[in-house]
């Protein structure tokens, strides 16, 4: 009695240290992996074709239809236009963007008949001031100039 | 098992409560809903309460329940409705536990009362608040931004 | 005098930098382990990393929170950091480098390092923290429970070279070092466990347990006071492994190299082996580890210290 | 029975999987009383949903469970095509379930790695499951263009067609998964002290859970074999061929297996969807304004159980009511129950065991 006692507590003590080793192993099978991860700052991830960054316009190719805002879930994108003297063409005077309640799901990028409204590659941004994230005037050349990070 | 099945279940077990057949559940009167849901978990197996919500009518409130059936791969919708001057009901959580916060969610959301409710508090919005936000009568102004372009109206 | 006020400061000095140099350590190892990179930006691969969080912890504000213990709070730091510190009288890092040795080596550094848990619970009740004041209940328990193992196994040790000074366990070695011998391999395992368990590390890290009790004991700590705390673990680890060394590979015995590298090479070797068994293991419970320690570990080390005694003396 | 000590667990604290709040009531370190506080990050979706159209409200799904958005999309999406009576091309109903299913494969690798950091693994089971978690991201990225808040099905559809070698990628993928799955249970599984934390701890039986209509691979843990993929089949999931992984006893350690096995499972899927899916064009040209009216309800299989998306539509463009029934809700309410008479250092264990997401229990 007292020596089948005694093998299955040497077997668990067996099993347990060996279980353990296991994972030993492992860990150290992995050492000698490469790393998976980049040196950030020195090094960046390129992104992928299809990548959701900020919303970018390129003002001429707009036609003025309104789907983008109407679209946009959370209204961030804001515009105004003004009807020429002719009352045939339109031509925008504002279009303005919150960056701050934007959620970068890409419905205006697909509704946008003329692909005038875009996502850019851009994945670093930041702004000193508040007031410049909820207020970035898209029909500027400039707009995303003074971002830290730049754009890509 | 199917909607009108069950519906002849309920009916033969409870001849003088008067049901509607509706194509997607069963609507009962408020005051049967609790033997009616001891029926169906007990006689027909139900052990499930899947769901509890409350849609508002405007005129009046409707209180959802999907339960669901294991064995027989059926959920029920139990609808009852609620007078907006009488936002009561008995509750379910004594037959299933998962109502339990389902009712609470339901109570924090749209105000309706769950008479014998174990512990019956605001579960989601802060318990000094008094609106019930899910109702069609809330004011959310400020709550939820919405398109402001002038363009628009145009 | 002056040789002495030159011993303490070159203890002082190599403390400093081990500890750096074992926090950089740790990070890469761990990064290594999990295939990251650690850190790369400050120097060379990030070697002047731990001297960036020195001049952090040492530029942060020294926060009090409310309704301290003072004067126990203020304490824990010093009481946990100078055991640790005087601990380095007695580590011989060569055939000549050692600042004092006495004869009763061995007794005098389990016991000074046994204050430690006084600093610990210190820390504890002072903090007015609840998981603070559960963390160092734990770290009482469990410090004082792996104590037994831990000084039975050493003393198989001084039983086998009739001596408790340090030089005097090297010098017995000479001829091939303990952890050979079967009765001090196993002997070695006990020591190992439970030196784990004294400086508070995976798997036996339940006084600091992350995600239980958030940071355990120094969960209210900040700036200065927190690296103290810092420093004493890595120290601590240090002294661990600097004692194994001694009692089981040999001290700074070994062909080629100076004594000196031989004692570091093996005492970071041993290091090293606790940095792989944190990255690797997951953390045990209390009570399974207090039923571990004395039924498990405490009668093992009993039963090696009699039967190989009972060899001995034959 | 000494003093009570009332402990704080949360809204910060490293173990709570986010801004959970335990009230817990400690008899020195036994769990006497344990009350959960949700709330912290109550956004209002529902009423959210009332106000925006059936399209504009498919970005605010995928902050539900923010670890599977996919099957939050797939899933609301699939509740709006019933209500509207939308028909999906075949590509899609492929597509969807790949994407569904490779979103399971990284949600359980998420609960996996976590589960092991609360039983105080440090990080290193986490940054494994992270390290493998970034391929499938990485392919979500260059297929719908973002990592975390896909916002890829579209009602009657999906967004866009895969791009040039996905296909390899996926099997390059399931390939190098395998191995990884054995490195996972060689790691933690079977080790001795992961055993000793986890097994007979949290035991959940059949009843209880079914009377907490607790759903998924919690339910399944307690020996339940139900999954809606195989019991009430949606979408093309009846032409795949998969096992139902059951546990035991129901106690932490079989929910951890359960998921792991899930993987296995979840990978033969997708190894059989790429292989024998169709051509044609899978993106949807629908209008983007829906009028209808009904109700539906449909749930799907969710890594965390079953979501459902009750809709209520009365002719205009905003759904009239939506009820989300997120599964970490139900699966929550049981915690009490758990870690009633357990150590602090169980309830950690059994919180991690539950695999809970507060985006979608507060929603």
């Amino acid at each position: 009695m007292f020596f089948i006692y005694l093998k299955s507590w040497i077997i668990r003590i067996y099993m347990g240290a060996y279980s353990i080793l296991k994972g030993f192993k492992v860990t150290f099978k992995n050492i000698f992996r490469k790393s998976v991860t980049l040196n950030y700052p020195i090094d960046k991830k390129p992104m992928s074709s299809r990548y959701r960054g900020m919303v970018d316009l390129e003002p001429p190719k707009c036609v003025i239809c309104y789907q983008c805002i109407k679209i946009c879930p959370t209204a961030a994108l804001d515009m105004g236009h003004k009807v020429l003297e002719d009352n045939k063409t339109k031509n925008i005077t504002k279009f303005v963007y919150n960056a701050e309640l934007c959620c970068f799901c890409g419905l205006c990028e697909e509704i946008c008949p003329t692909d005038a409204i875009y996502l850019n590659k851009m994945y670093e941004v930041s702004y000193f001031q508040h007031k410049d994230v909820i207020n970035i005037d898209l029909m500027s050349k400039e707009k995303y100039k003074n971002v830290d990070g730049g754009a890509s | 098992m199917q909607n009108s099945e069950c519906f002849q279940k309920i009916k033969n077990k409870f001849p003088d409560i008067s049901i509607e057949e509706q194509p997607n559940g069963l609507v009962i009167p408020k005051a049967s809903l609790l033997e009616v849901a001891v029926f169906l978990k007990n006689e027909i197996s139900f052990e499930n309460c899947h769901c509890v919500t409350a849609v508002d009518r405007k005129d009046k409130m409707e209180l959802v329940y999907l339960l669901y059936s294991t064995p027989n791969h059926f959920m029920l919708t139990l609808k009852t409705f609620v007078a907006l001057d009488d936002l009561t009901v008995e509750t379910v959580s004594g037959l299933w536990r998962s109502a339990d916060w389902l009712e609470r969610e339901t109570f924090d959301l749209f105000g309706i009362k769950f008479l014998n409710h174990p512990d019956l508090r605001r579960i989601m919005n802060p318990d000094n608040w008094t609106d019930f936000p899910l109702r069609k009568d809330f004011k959310m102004e400020g709550f939820i931004p919405r398109p402001q372009s002038p363009g628009l109206k145009g | 005098m002056s040789t002495v006020l030159l011993k303490g400061l070159g203890c002082l000095g190599f403390i400093a930098f081990s500890a750096m140099f074992l926090i950089w350590l740790e990070r890469k190892v761990s990064a290594k382990i999990q295939n990251r990179m650690g850190p790369m930006l400050t120097g060379f691969h990030g070697t002047l990393q731990p001297i960036a969080d020195t001049i952090k912890l040492l530029l942060k504000e020294d926060i009090v929170p409310k309704g301290v213990d003072f004067l126990s709070w203020w304490l824990a730091p010093f009481f946990v950091t100078v055991p640790v510190v005087m601990a380095f009288l007695v580590i011989p890092f060569s055939s000549k480098w050692i600042a004092l040795d006495l004869n009763v080596g061995v007794l005098y550094i389990c016991s000074v390092t046994s204050i430690c848990v006084l600093g610990i619970f210190m820390a504890g009740w002072g903090s007015n923290n609840k998981y603070s004041l559960l963390g160092g209940m734990r770290s009482a328990a469990q410090i004082i429970s792996y104590e037994v193992p831990l000084l039975l196994s050493v003393l198989l040790v001084v039983m086998q070279s009739g001596t408790m000074s340090m030089q005097g366990i090297i010098h017995a070695q000479d001829h091939g070092w303990f952890i050979l011998k079967p009765h001090l391999f196993l002997a070695f395992l006990i020591y190992s466990i439970s030196a784990t368990a004294e400086c508070n590390r995976v798997p036996f890290d339940i006084p600091e347990a992350e995600s239980e009790l958030v940071a355990g004991y120094h969960t209210e700590y900040s700036g200065m006071k927190f690296a103290m705390f810092f420093v004493a673990e890595y120290t601590n680890m240090f002294i661990i492994s600097a004692i194994a060394t001694t009692l089981f590979f040999g001290g700074w015995h070994g062909p080629f190299l100076p004594g000196l590298v031989w004692f570091l090479l093996k005492s970071y070797g041993f290091i090293f082996f606790l940095m792989w068994m944190r990255w690797t293991l997951p953390r045990v419970r209390m009570d399974q580890m207090m039923s571990f320690a004395w039924k498990f570990l405490t009668p093992i080390a009993l039963l090696n210290l009699l039967i190989s005694g009972w060899f001995m003396v034959r | 029975m000494g003093e009570l000590m009332t402990i704080n667990m949360g809204p910060q604290h490293p173990s709570t999987h986010g801004v959970l709040y335990l009230e817990l009531k400690v008899d020195g370190e036994i769990v006497v009383d344990c009350k959960p506080h949700l709330g912290y990050l109550h956004r209002g979706i529902e009423k959210i949903a009332e106000n925006r159209t059936y399209t504009q409200f498919i970005p605010y799904t995928d902050r539900l469970d923010y670890l599977a958005s996919m099957n939050n999309n797939l899933c609301y999406c699939m509740a709006v095509e019933k209500l509207l009576n939308i028909a999906v091309p075949d590509r899609a109903q492929y597509l969807r379930v790949i994407v569904a299913e490779l979103n399971r494969v990284i949600s359980h690798l998420v609960a996996i790695g976590t589960f092991a950091q609360d039983l105080g693994a440090y990080a290193t089971p986490l940054f494994y499951a992270f390290r493998d978690r970034e391929k499938i991201v990485e392919l979500f990225d260059s297929i719908c263009g973002n990592r975390l808040t896909y916002n890829y099905v579209r009602i009657g559809g999906v967004s866009a067609d895969i791009p040039a070698g996905t296909e390899q990628y996926i099997k390059d993928f399931i390939a190098y998964e395998r191995k990884q799955l054995i490195d996972y249970n060689e790691l933690l599984t079977y080790n001795v002290i992961f055993l000793a934390r986890s097994k007979k701890i949290g035991i959940l039986s059949k009843e209880v859970a079914l009377n907490y209509s607790i759903t998924g691979p919690m339910l399944r843990a307690s020996g339940v074999k139900w999954d809606v993929r195989k019991d009430e089949p949606y979408g093309v999931y009846n032409k795949f061929d998969f096992d139902i992984p059951v546990g035991l006893n129901g106690d932490s350690w079989d929910r951890f297996k359960v998921k792991l096995e899930e993987i296995e499972q979840s990978l033969r899927i997708v190894e059989q969807a790429i292989g024998s899916i169709p051509e044609g064009n899978p993106v949807s040209k629908v209008n983007r304004v829906f009028r209808g009216t009904g109700e539906a309800y449909v749930r799907t299989e969710n890594p965390r159980g079953e979501l459902g998306f009750y809709l209520v539509a009365e002719g205009g463009v905003n759904p009239y009511r939506c009820k989300i029934r997120s599964p970490s809700f139900s699966n929550l309410g049981v915690l009490p129950e758990l870690i009633r008479g357990l150590n602090i250092s169980d309830a950690v264990c059994v919180l991690g065991s539950l695999d809970i997401v507060m985006g979608e229990i507060d929603r």
